[in-house]
């Protein structure tokens, strides 16, 4: 075993198994065998290093190399010159697209520097699949802690003294919670974890449970020690197969390793966990929606009060925590509160994890300290924006969230920063978006998703956001009033006042973000009909620049529809009333021939 | 007595993994899932007796299969094709691919075309983000596709029907 | 230490019990908050409040969001405006919302003058609506009792949380989700392909036009006018504690005399009474149960027990569907309309020598299960149905007025012989408790042989779901159960299936209340105490009869005498008797 | 394999610990002695494999947290193997003609004492990572 002198680290996170890293995995082993290497170099299928844009990537272990966008073909090179010749295989390593140096180690790419990895700390670091390699970096030392060393009163004191909040998006600060749930008097209660991730572009929750699944297990299994449960429930979206299948494996072992199930560690303390699926409502996220989905039932949310931890599940005292939020917890035990107190904002403890996609050059998982400015995590772990255009919105906390603009760049992010910007943490979703995103649509397409995932269960979220979006509609289309902007505001905030849920309370947000940032642009709709972005198809057309066209027939050849035509060599011509505006054209053409007008 | 008419594999299956479940209501949705996994679908039929495996009215039954995205009361095609209209592929240009998609395949959102061959849905985030736009045409994933790749995604399935016969 | 607690509401001290909702608060000190989708009946143990239509939301100071006073509960200290310009902006913007995806349709609505949306949007005062957009369109669907028009569902709940907590008959389920989220059947298929017992409560308690009964007013306005037809109408009991509230009177206003003169200047020409019919189903389920019980006492080990009443056509339904296993407990006697339909055009029909096809039987009926009921197969001969049309009270106001009768100049009349005679016992049919009261009546005198010396059984009288009470027949305990809702019904059921049950008598009926809480009955728009002073009105009524058991009545005396012979006699089982079928789905392999 | 106590635990991931040590080093290779040994044709050919495999085993049976990896030519062939050693907070060193002896001393006298020895490859450099 200790032989190993090397590991070899392959991300085995969904984005990159999307792009053959079981094939790269094979061939390594395969390659290792062949070149009787396989004594001394260990390949590891790890979690998801969060690099997604350059996925797949590979990591060699202990100097660090990293590989981006490796093919199961580049392994034989790899081999080859990393192994045999001993030097890093140049084409493979990441580039710094500021100035084109190639970058060896890992920890020398931006997209690392100014990370603090503590929910993913052992994502794309530990074999998922094998709990020795998680009990190595201190796994279930922090239950062994607190079963054997602590009260629950004192293991409770611990998380509210480390100044944890919800990572679900709400904030609500967990030992306080915790201690709720504690107190209610009742022989039956349950642990909760919200594993059914819905806003569209944040993923953190499925790598934390493809990277790193017995963290939540030993996080929720504390949780039950300290507000006295002894079941736990793991609410997990059906369409994250790759998750399902670790988190049952890490609990299988768990069980195996007699860290769930009766008289844990000898202490008298059983807990066990089942898994419950989701089925695709991003509503279930809502802890009553949840709570109703795991019943078998439509998961409409109900008023609170009665809130889960006096009635939830099966109308038993429950707490719901959701999986960044346990994965924390560990952490917090092993190295304690005030270690933990040190890192974010007075308000906001430790560090977010975020999604980053968009118009960003590196689009990716990370986690920052609370209190790091969006320029940082935009500009300099992102990499800056994509194709040298300007940056022009940020939007955070998903549907719920709000676009924010230049000039939130150096808020810092906390929770109580990002709802005084008009946005929110949300389960932390950040989608960057350059000169080219028209803010009307990005509003009518978060209202979209909100419309497709509201339950129909009141008014405002039914009726009040389908007509939102009918207006925004209309001003895309060119058909609005200024009457409309007006009404467009006045209907968000009595939505926002009105809605029985948090999916309704924020659903205008995008509404009222870009409206607050971005008037002009939705004036320019409704005065001049036009879409300043150019993307709002009733208002643009494409042309061709006869003088600027070479003839060189690309915009011919790619037009699905058939609606350019022109000889070679000669400038070519667009057929208006064939054009479905895809922009395959314009994307295409080398010679900025294809102008928007 | 009405009568309801049901393949005795489809029959079996329910009765199964009803039975697998201890025929506890509560676990609806897990029994939903398993025989939506086996069957394909979840016609009115399967539902009546599912209802009835579960002791539980068929129109909740209804009601929570019209209420998760996941379930579908219609078969899909051979070729499932799903396009990620999560945000980061929304802005990397998902719209126009599935566009695309509509036009190719003359079927919208949610419709199984005439051949059974394809059937077209839109999907919220896969979590490959970094390959958006991205399409998933059953397991497979194709990252970062662009409104001219879908005739050649297309194809390739048309050729993996052919070579599957 | 009182537990109470103290709050401001509109700039009023006020002092309530903790646990109050803001509603109630503002309620009891005679604040009105309006509401739309929340419903309650006060001691019925009837709620329907999911905070969905958000029309009663308050300002509560300090609060970030403004807060359903339906569900949220008062605390001490809070200071609430309940019309501020935010709360009045806001509930307005949601009124025109809900109109917005609502057809404009009053004017030909049936639900026009009673419907809970339009009395909203006039309290709000709305003229414009500002927001205009698709509206949620569905198949309308109509059944032998109900019409659904989804289109005007506005997804209260009250219907849903009726037809699955208070009755459990489980066919109607929000379904969808967001825009198209609606109230419906499985698969939207039509109620009659589903387990509906057209109870009615949906209707009861719906607050627009969404489901309203089948009108079959126009059918017998048709049969009036036809010179070739002899119509007649028998007028159910709990019609005429609930009818005045149509023109105006006060609920538990007793309004028979005007009723049967209203009947008489509309064309009918003879006004009988459904109370004969309901002695006459004394006579024959109260004969049938001691002969059960009987037999039983004799060491029968065959005879089931305990019997269960079937007067409900509802409850019938619901045990076909629900309980096919067990259709050979309730007692095998029609129901009064239909015994009524039987002996009219039959014993009637011979005494005035007019063909049965040439009689039109009409009844009046606080029920939307009786169309059905009336429509039923069996209950018909040569395809000529013994009961032709069933009208719900509402109907019948309808046509009074339609007819242009002044209903508070009407004389009391009386009703025509010989069935339109009747005791107290078939007065009483109408309330939960009244056809197990009447039952004992006779069967204590039939059994024992001795003349009751107290009539009125106020142990198996009340508003409780679930009662239950043991009568001494002379030394022999015989125990009674009552239940009245389907849901409190199934657990009866349930408890014989299992064996737990040691009742000889079980009285069901299917509405809340009883027949006077039916689904045909003027709307009682959540007023629980509308339903008591009918109940009451019911009583009294028999309390003012001089005949109060139902054998006693000499016109079912006559009858027995020159057409049936006696209860249960082969005569009385074709004519009296019926059978029940087993409803149940069953799967079938697939060619 | 049931852990039954806390102490099961610790046992259990002082058993395991090595299957991951490598990479915790590595991760924080700053705090840790590094050597780079070269590996090239020319090193290989001159021993600089049987030198990496000595070193490893050296340092891992004196419990000395290490970090050996290999690299390309370092421009020394005459002096191959040649290995680079960075101590926490130092300058990097380079050493030549790494034989199993050498490597030894190297270990005893710099890395365990700091002291300088023979063989260091006088030169102006950066480190590898940088060329």
């Amino acid at each position: 075993m200790a032989d190993y002198k090397m590991h070899i680290l392959v991300c085995g996170g969904t984005g990159c198994r999307a792009s053959q890293a079981e094939q790269i995995v094979k061939n390594f082993k395969q390659e290792l065998a062949q070149k009787s290497l396989d004594k001394e170099i260990k390949v590891v299928t790890t979690g998801c290093f969060g690099f997604c844009e350059k996925g797949p990537v590979v990591k060699i272990i202990p100097d660090n190399t990293f590989y981006t966008q490796v093919t199961p073909q580049d392994v034989t090179d790899i081999v080859e010159e990393h192994f045999i010749k001993g030097r890093p295989l140049k084409r493979l390593l990441y580039h710094n697209p500021k100035n084109e140096f190639s970058v060896t180690s890992a920890k020398n790419i931006d997209f690392y520097k100014k990370q603090v990895r503590i929910a993913l700390r052992n994502c794309g670091f530990i074999n998922p699949e094998n709990i020795e390699e998680y009990i190595a970096r201190d796994g279930y030392a922090a239950l062994g802690m607190a079963l054997t060393e602590m009260t629950p009163e004192q293991a409770i004191q611990l998380v509210k003294d480390s100044g944890l909040r919800g990572r679900g998006g709400g904030g609500f600060p967990t030992g306080l919670k915790w201690e709720i749930t504690r107190k209610v008097q009742n022989s039956q209660k349950y642990v909760v974890c919200n594993a059914d991730e819905g806003d569209p572009g944040a993923f953190m929750d499925r790598s934390i449970l493809e990277g790193d699944p017995h963290s939540i297990i030993e996080a929720m299994a504390i949780c039950g020690y300290c507000i006295g449960a002894s079941n736990g429930l793991v609410y997990i979206r059906a369409e994250y197969p790759l998750a399902i299948h670790r988190l049952k494996i890490a609990l299988n072992q768990a069980k195996e390793y007699g860290l769930l199930g009766k008289d844990i560690m000898g202490t008298g303390f059983n807990f066990d966990i089942e898994i419950r699926y989701g089925a695709g409502a991003f509503v279930c996220g809502e802890e009553t929606a949840l709570i109703h989905s795991m019943e078998g039932s439509r998961g409409e949310p109900t008023f609170k009060p009665p809130f889960p931890s006096v009635s939830g599940y099966q109308g038993k005292p429950t707490n719901v925590n959701n999986v960044e939020t346990f994965a924390n917890i560990p952490v917090i035990f092993n190295k304690g509160a005030e270690w933990f107190n040190k890192i974010g904002t007075e308000k906001s403890r430790g560090t977010k994890v975020f999604a980053l996609a968009g118009k960003v050059n590196n689009v990716g998982l990370i986690e920052v300290p609370m209190g790091t400015t969006l320029r940082e995590v935009i500009f300099d772990i992102g990499g800056g924006i994509r194709g040298g255009k300007r940056f022009k919105a940020v939007q955070t906390g998903g549907p719920s969230g709000g676009c924010l603009t230049e000039k939130h760049l150096d808020t810092p992010i906390d929770y109580d920063n990002l709802i005084l910007a008009g946005s929110m943490m949300g389960s932390g979703g950040m989608i960057v978006m350059d000169e080219d995103d028209c803010m009307v649509s990005i509003a009518k397409f978060y209202l979209e998703f909100t419309l497709d995932e509201s339950c129909g269960k009141c008014t405002p979220c039914r009726i009040g956001n389908k007509r939102l979006f009918e207006l925004l509609e209309k001003i895309t289309q060119g058909k609005g009033t200024m009457q409309d902007l007006d009404r467009l505001r006045m209907l968000s905030n009595v939505i926002k006042d009105t809605s029985l849920c948090g999916l309704g309370q924020t659903s205008p947000n995008p509404v009222l973000s870009t409206l607050d940032n971005f008037y002009h642009e939705y004036v320019a709709h409704v005065n001049s009909k036009t879409c300043p972005a150019g993307q709002c198809k009733a208002l643009l057309k494409y042309e061709v620049d006869a003088e600027m066209c070479t003839g060189c027939t690309l915009c011919f050849r790619n037009c699905p529809v058939g609606a350019i035509t022109g000889e070679k060599k000669m400038p070519h011509y667009i057929n208006q009333s064939l054009c479905i505006k895809c922009g395959v054209c314009y994307d295409k053409c080398k010679f900025k021939a294809i102008s928007i007008v | 007595m009405p009568k309801i008419k049901l393949s005795e594999y489809a029959t079996t299956t329910i009765k199964e993994v009803c039975a697998s479940f201890n025929h506890n209501e509560g676990e609806l949705i897990n029994v939903l899932h398993q025989v939506q996994h086996k069957l394909g679908y979840l016609p009115a039929e399967v539902q009546e007796l599912v209802a009835i495996e579960l002791n539980i009215p068929v129109a909740k039954v209804y009601g929570v299969v019209t209420f998760y995205s996941f379930f579908t009361m219609l078969p899909q095609g051979e070729n499932p094709i799903s396009v990620c209209m999560g945000t980061a592929c929304y802005v990397r240009g998902a719209e126009q691919v599935l566009d695309e998609f509509r036009r190719q395949l003359k079927i919208d959102v949610g419709e199984t075309s005439a051949d059974g061959k394809f059937s077209l849905n839109a999907l919220r985030c896969v979590g490959a983000c970094g390959l958006a736009p991205v399409v998933m045409v059953g397991d497979r994933v194709h990252g970062r596709v662009s409104p001219s790749d879908v005739k050649k995604i297309l194809a390739e399935c048309k050729d993996g029907c052919l070579t599957h016969n | 230490m009182m537990n109470t607690i103290q709050l401001k509401i509109d700039n009023k001290e006020l002092e309530v019990p903790k646990g109050t909702t803001i509603l109630d608060a503002a309620k009891r000190n005679g604040i009105h908050i309006p509401t739309l989708c929340h419903m309650k009946l006060h001691d019925m143990n009837i709620e329907n409040k999911p905070g969905g239509c958000r029309v009663c939301v308050v300002d509560v100071k300090g609060r970030r969001n403004l807060a359903p006073a339906c569900v949220t509960e008062a605390e001490n200290g809070m200071e609430i405006d309940t019309h501020s310009m935010r709360v009045i902006n806001a509930r307005r913007t949601l009124t025109e919302l809900i109109i917005s995806d609502h057809p404009f349709e009053c004017l030909t609505c049936a639900k026009s003058g009673n419907c809970e949306l339009q009395q909203l949007a006039h309290d709000m005062g709305i003229r414009e609506i500002h927001f205009e957009g698709d509206k949620s369109t569905y198949r309308k669907d109509t059944s032998p009792a109900i019409i659904r028009d989804p289109d005007k569902c506005i997804m209260c709940r009250r219907c849903e949380m009726m037809c699955n907590k208070i009755q459990t008959v489980g066919v109607l389920s929000a379904i969808n989700r967001g825009f198209m989220a609606v109230v419906s059947p499985p698969f939207e298929e039509n109620l009659d392909h589903s387990v509906c017992t057209y109870c009615g409560q949906c209707v009861a308690v719906c607050p627009t036009g969404a489901l309203t009964e089948v009108d079959h007013t126009p059918a017998v306005i048709r049969a009036l006018s036809d010179p070739t037809k002899t119509v007649i109408v028998q007028t159910a009991p709990a019609v005429r504690a609930a009818l005045g509230e149509e023109f105006g009177l006060e609920p538990g206003t007793l309004v028979t005399g005007k009723m049967a003169a209203a009947l008489r200047r509309l064309g009918f020409h003879f006004v009988f009474d459904t109370d004969f019919a309901a002695d006459l189903t004394i006579m024959e389920e109260g004969t049938e149960l001691l002969d059960r019980l009987q037999r039983h006492l004799n060491g029968d080990q065959t005879v089931k027990l305990p019997i269960l009443t079937s007067c409900c056509p509802a409850w019938v339904k619901f045990f076909e569907h629900q309980f096919p296993t067990m259709i050979d407990i309730p007692s095998s006697a029609k129901s009064p309309q239909q015994m009524f339909g039987a002996i009219a055009k039959t014993y009637f029909a011979q005494k005035q020598n007019i063909n049965r096809n040439d009689l039109v039987v009409v009844s009046i009926m606080p029920c939307l299960a009786k169309k059905y009921e009336c429509s039923r197969e069996e209950f018909s001969h040569d395809g000529n149905p013994d009961v032709d049309f069933a009208l719900s009270t509402r109907e019948l106001a309808a046509l009074i007025k339609l007819a242009n009768i002044d209903f508070h100049a009407l004389p009391d009349e009386d009703f025509d012989h010989p069935l339109g005679e009747s005791t107290g016992a078939g007065v009483i049919f109408g309330t939960t408790g009244g056809v197990i009261e009447a039952a004992v009546r006779t069967a204590y005198e039939l059994q024992t042989g001795k003349t009751l010396q107290r009539i009125n059984f106020e142990e198996l009288r009340g508003m409780e779901g679930i009662r239950d009470a043991t009568i001494d027949f002379d030394g022999l305990p015989i125990r009674i159960g009552i239940a009245h809702g389907l849901g409190n019904a199934r657990q009866l059921l349930e408890d014989i299936k299992s064996g737990k049950s040691h009742y000889h008598a079980i009285e069901i009926m299917s509405c809340p209340g009883g027949c006077i809480g039916g689904g045909g009955q003027p709307y009682h728009h959540s007023n629980s105490e509308i339903l008591k002073a009918r109940q009451k009105a019911l009583y009294s009524e028999d309390e003012a009869k001089t005949l109060r058991k139902s054998h006693e009545n000499p016109y079912i005396i006559k009858l027995y005498e020159e057409f049936l012979g006696k209860p249960m006699s082969h005569k009385a089982h074709q004519l009296l008797h019926t059978g029940y079928f087993d409803r149940s789905t069953t799967f079938v392999e697939e060619d | 394999m049931k852990i039954k106590s806390l102490a099961d635990l610790r046992k259990i991931k002082d058993e395991v610990q090595e299957k991951i040590k490598l990479r915790e080093l590595g991760e924080n290779a700053e705090n840790h002695v590094q050597i780079k040994v070269a590996m090239a044709t020319c090193g290989i050919a001159a021993g600089a494999k049987d030198s990496m495999n000595y070193l490893i085993a050296e340092l891992d049976s004196r419990g000395i947290d290490a970090i050996v990896t290999q690299t390309g030519c370092m421009g020394f062939c005459y002096a191959e193997p040649t290995i680079e050693v960075i101590k926490p907070g130092k300058e990097p060193v380079i050493f030549g003609f790494v034989t199993r002896e050498k490597a030894k001393e190297i270990i005893d006298e710099y890395i365990i004492k700091g002291e300088l020895i023979d063989g260091v490859i006088p030169v102006n450099y950066k480190t590898i990572e940088e060329q």
